[in-house]
């Protein structure tokens, strides 16, 4: 086990101003949703930024990520311009998927953002894939794929763990145990239980479970795991345990969760959390604090104006893209 | 008569079948604490308990598969797929064994379990949750597909679902769900294979199901406004279908135009646009036309998705371009 | 962990004859399918005889029994007709599915046993469901669920194992482990390797392995898994290490198995390991034998022969049973 | 011109993809030490190595699936489902997956990948082993699906589908390896979507795919004695799918019949049926017949299979039966 490298001034402010972006582009999403400018499923990422923001940073840039369709901030973590992002929310052209993917289907091939997926499980298979044609080219690149809770009661889940160990791929299972899937809790539908990281051993893929509401703690986990896993020594798993802060959509009155239980979790905000730690540190100051929440409020702004502003598809462009 | 929406008759009639039957029991992704994805089951844990309401994980295929084995064994499962889309995971329990068992077993064994499920597209929800697959179901053997577009339909379609001792595909429209209607309050049942004229008219036919009901409807209205008497089909069951009320029609306006929200190559539109000309040929004053999705993935973008969807223009066009109406 | 009922001499004679019965009847499909009287796939359970018979006699005549398309065996030891076997392999309207199921959809209703399932992994969900029914109509009834190695690579494994543990379902699961699934091996196919019982650790479901060449081992883990099964503990785990004689079907010259291998296998043959046995605890004598295999011998000339003679179905009965 | 048959036409195919482009490689249940559940691929693992000949556990979904990623990520699988009825255990991954990764990234991603299945009853394998789901596959926009009849389009189609840039189920006839025909030495490909008439005739039309176009060639040989000429199409692919010649030949003919093995309900006949009608109508004499499998879960026993299976008979009874010829 190598010790994570000491923090850099720079980098933590980077890593806070990307949490904050994430929880500001979030909140932007589902005001514009309440609007009634976005529609469809929006499932918001609020409360899980010390995952996205811990892990996918660290990535090389040739590096693939793979996602649900809660992937908003994955992709803003991976770079995704929040332009491109929002626009894409609201269906327009300029969208990173040309506004027909919409919230759960982001796309950034230029950024190795193999895409968001909203069928749950099926990005499993794929990023299992990913991973073949990784190993067969004899690349050094890593596949971060992440999923849900629900996400491991699917057979893909099983079927996904067994094909990348026997055959050794290059591939981070990235569980983000937020205790629900929808309204179900993962002690309900789970016979491992909550610690579903137990649930990789009989595959012979190595496991962790981490804080999720910890971004150094996630930061760590996965420094060492993209070590061996570029070290072509198989996959590894982990997860991280984490809470939404929203509903599992929009349309989602979270009914089915005790008020005192998230007041609880909201306690550990990841962002707040990060943030009192660094101070100590000495790190990032009330200033930087500052200037950064204003940065990162003036390109929300930017990213919903953007959006608001771009063309629609035209009608003509309906038939774009079913073959090449 | 009492008015409801397809939401609250289908919750009537999933309350009732719990109410009068004790081997009734439903199955599925978060219809408990959660409600279901589509409220249809609020408050059914509260007041049937976890035994009778059973949530279940994210595992389309046990999901399905468990059904057919309760079913097998003596139970009448109500299993719910939150929707058609993920049905594709559990498509070879469907297909390869609720279908089946019956047959393959000489008729030992039956599966006498109502999978409900949400078909079609129009809520932006993008290209994996749009689909209407209720066709490819109604081409198997062994299953029945019961496609309402009313709460009286809703109500008695499901009656004669759960009390049919094969494996029926209730597909509910996700945007159906608050249209309202008025529903007896006698027990009535909507047999399957029975299509309804919905509206009478002379001049063409056109054959719909679910929302594309509602569309054929509105293009009635605007052909109506030119002079042009439309009757409209809606099949109500895709499995059986009722060929013979079209075919009734079609002899009496000679013209016949299907609509449906599932892209046209292929689409179920097919099965009934073929069998009207093999069985109405002579009685034909121009081709049976077809109104159909797209040739897309369905897109998220609010305009090109409504490109996709069949309209009452699009219906309206095309039977001015087919018979010069 | 209660003691094995010490074997009396006519259970012993009964045991034995039902694998020679087993095996005189697979040898008697094999010559019958290289005649050109049996069609379609035939998987035949030569070797494996003691799984289905150290298990099925066990249960109670409520009881299920799960197949799978390598059904023969396991039909027998429920006390399927070999006639209506035998018929049913020929395509009769005699046989336990009319003709219409063939060698892997064998049903028989009156005897629970409610089929031979030709999709790998499908019956696993099916099982669940039977014994959801046994729980909630209050049942004592246990599901004997049988699968291959092959099987537990499927999704639907993992599903199955999931749902009836959390809902402790009456239901054992019964894998076959033979080493192979069709040409593959069970060492490069599997993650966990071929002691596939420590996959169902993380469902928290008791498992057990066992030789599955030894009938005496298999009745002991049986009879100690259908008491905990049956006293609503919920799910239970057995892997049997197996091996069969011949190919996958008959179609399969079994190329990809060493020779070395297979007689090293079939010095284990079951049916003779349990001779031995019995000849030296002095339950089963060489008379006994002889006289066995003479009325097993009678009984599957008597199949072979009702079969061939029995009616074909009618062409008008082609539309029977799709609906009821 | 040396002759081959069916299998050893892919055998060919395949080898001559994995020697010419790094980037293709195989993946399939027993397509390695076993040599391929139909033996088509027997001694590639010896030749191409572990690497590029890949024996996987028997999980279809993760199969398909990482064919998929591979694809999307620069490779080119080819990726065997032992049996298109197994393929219902991945249609997530084909349908969801596959057929919407172009369209959904907006042309960012493309999935580049040959799904090589098989298809069809007839070897007495019961009702679970003996489906024809081509047909719902070539209903989906973003697939394309290719279905060879002679050891000439097996190889040129199997070229087409390797070259491709889009997913394509490539489905071969269970009972039609053993099918021996010339093919030519030099380098050709045979596109997608251009049907080929397969024999020439004035009075009527038949159009079949796979093992139906023998079918309708016998069926057409037994009306020739009968003084009636057919014109026999062969789809060769079914997306695209080449309804002008078809319709030229109904132009010519003014009858036709649509021959396939699947279940006659649904099946992708009545689409077939559907265009011809909508795009010929008014040279039709009657309507456009169709003879499909029997609406029954296979049989395992011989003749009932044999029966539920479009024979020549039925094909030449529903001629006369539709034109009185
Ligand atoms: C195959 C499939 N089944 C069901 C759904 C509906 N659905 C969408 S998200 C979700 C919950 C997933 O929970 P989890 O994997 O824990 O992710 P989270 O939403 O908590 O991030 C469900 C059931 C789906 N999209 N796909
Ligand atoms: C879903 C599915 N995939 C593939 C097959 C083809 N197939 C039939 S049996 C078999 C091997 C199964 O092996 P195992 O489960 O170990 O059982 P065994 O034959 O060894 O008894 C395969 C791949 C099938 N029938 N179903
Ligand atoms: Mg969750
Ligand atoms: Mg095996």
């Amino acid at each position: 086990m190598k010790v994570a490298p000491k923090l850099e001034k720079t980098l933590v402010q980077d890593l806070y101003r990307q949490m904050v972006l994430i929880r500001r582009f979030e909140e932007e999403s589902g005001r514009l949703y309440m609007q009634g400018r976005i529609h469809g499923f929006l499932h918001l990422y609020i409360g899980e930024e010390a995952i996205a923001v811990g892990s996918i940073p660290i990535l090389g840039p040739d590096d693939y990520v793979v996602s649900h369709y809660r992937d908003h901030g994955h992709a803003l973590a991976r770079g995704l311009d929040p332009k491109a992002a929002m626009a894409e929310l609201l269906g327009k052209a300029t969208g990173c998927s040309g506004g027909r993917g919409g919230s759960m289907h982001l796309f950034d091939l230029k950024r190795g953002f193999m895409g968001g997926y909203a069928i749950v499980g099926g990005q499993m298979p794929i990023a299992v894939g990913l991973a073949l044609g990784i190993k067969m080219r004899r690349e050094r690149r890593v596949v971060l794929c992440f999923f849900g809770d629900g996400a491991a009661n699917e057979g893909e889940f099983h079927e996904s763990l067994n094909l990348a160990s026997i055959w050794k791929l290059p591939v981070i299972f990235f569980l983000e145990n937020n205790l629900y899937g929808m309204g179900s809790h993962v002690d309900k539908t789970h016979a491992t239980g909550r610690d579903l990281y137990l649930a990789a051993e009989p595959y012979q893929i190595p496991a962790v479970q981490v804080d999720g509401m910890d971004l150094l703690a996630v930061r760590e986990t996965v420094l060492h795991a993209i070590d061996r896993v570029r070290s072509d020594a198989g996959p590894v798993f982990i997860e991280a345990m984490a809470y939404r802060f929203r509903g599992h959509s929009m349309a989602d009155p979270s009914a089915y969760r005790d008020s005192a239980e998230v007041e609880l979790w909201k306690k550990r905000d990841p962002i707040e959390t990060f943030r009192v730690r660094m101070f100590t540190d000495g790190l990032l100051g009330p200033a930087d604090v500052a200037r950064i929440e204003k940065e990162v409020e003036a390109a929300v702004a930017e990213a919903a104006k953007f959006a608001e502003e771009s063309p629609e598809p035209t009608p003509e462009s309906i038939h774009d893209h079913v073959y090449g | 008569m009492p008015e409801m929406s397809i939401r609250e008759a289908v919750s009537l009639g999933l309350r009732e079948a719990l109410d009068a039957d004790e081997r009734v029991f439903l199955m599925g992704e978060d219809i408990g604490s959660y409600g279901g994805a589509y409220a249809v089951t609020k408050g059914f844990l509260e007041k049937y308990g976890p035994d009778r309401v059973r949530d279940v994980p994210i595992a389309e295929a046990v999901i399905v598969g468990a059904g057919v084995g309760a079913a097998m064994g003596g139970m009448k499962p109500v299993v719910e797929v939150m929707t058609i889309n993920f049905t594709l995971l559990a498509m070879d329990q469907i297909v390869n064994h609720a279908a089946k068992m019956r047959y393959m077993s000489n008729g030992q064994f039956e599966v006498p379990m109502v999978i409900r499920t949400v078909t079609g597209g129009g809520g932006q929800l993008g290209a994996t949750h749009s689909q209407n697959f209720e066709g490819w179901y109604a081409s198997v053997p062994g299953l029945k597909v019961a496609v309402p577009s009313t709460p009286y339909d809703a109500l008695g379609l499901l009656r004669t679902a759960i009390a049919d001792r094969n494996p029926t595909i209730f597909a509910e429209h996700a945007l159906l769900y608050g249209v309202k209607g008025e529903v007896p309050k006698e027990r009535y049942e909507v047999p399957f294979g029975k299509a309804e004229v919905r509206r009478q008219g002379k001049d063409v036919t056109i054959v719909a199901y679910l929302r594309m009901v509602s569309v054929a409807m509105k293009a009635a209205e605007a052909l109506a406004a030119k002079g042009v008497q439309v009757e409209v089909v809606d099949l109500r069951s895709l499995r059986p279908l009722d060929v013979a009320t079209v075919v009734e029609s079609v002899k009496k306006t000679s013209r016949a135009v299907v609509v449906e929200e599932n892209w046209r190559t292929g689409g179920f539109a097919a099965e009934v646009a073929s069998a009207v000309q093999e069985q109405a040929f002579d009685h034909l004053d121009g081709p049976v036309g077809r109104v159909g999705g797209l040739e897309v993935p369905m897109p998220y973008n609010r305009s090109l998705e409504a490109a996709a969807i069949p309209t009452p223009d699009r219906v309206v066009e095309t039977i001015e371009r087919l018979y010069g109406l």
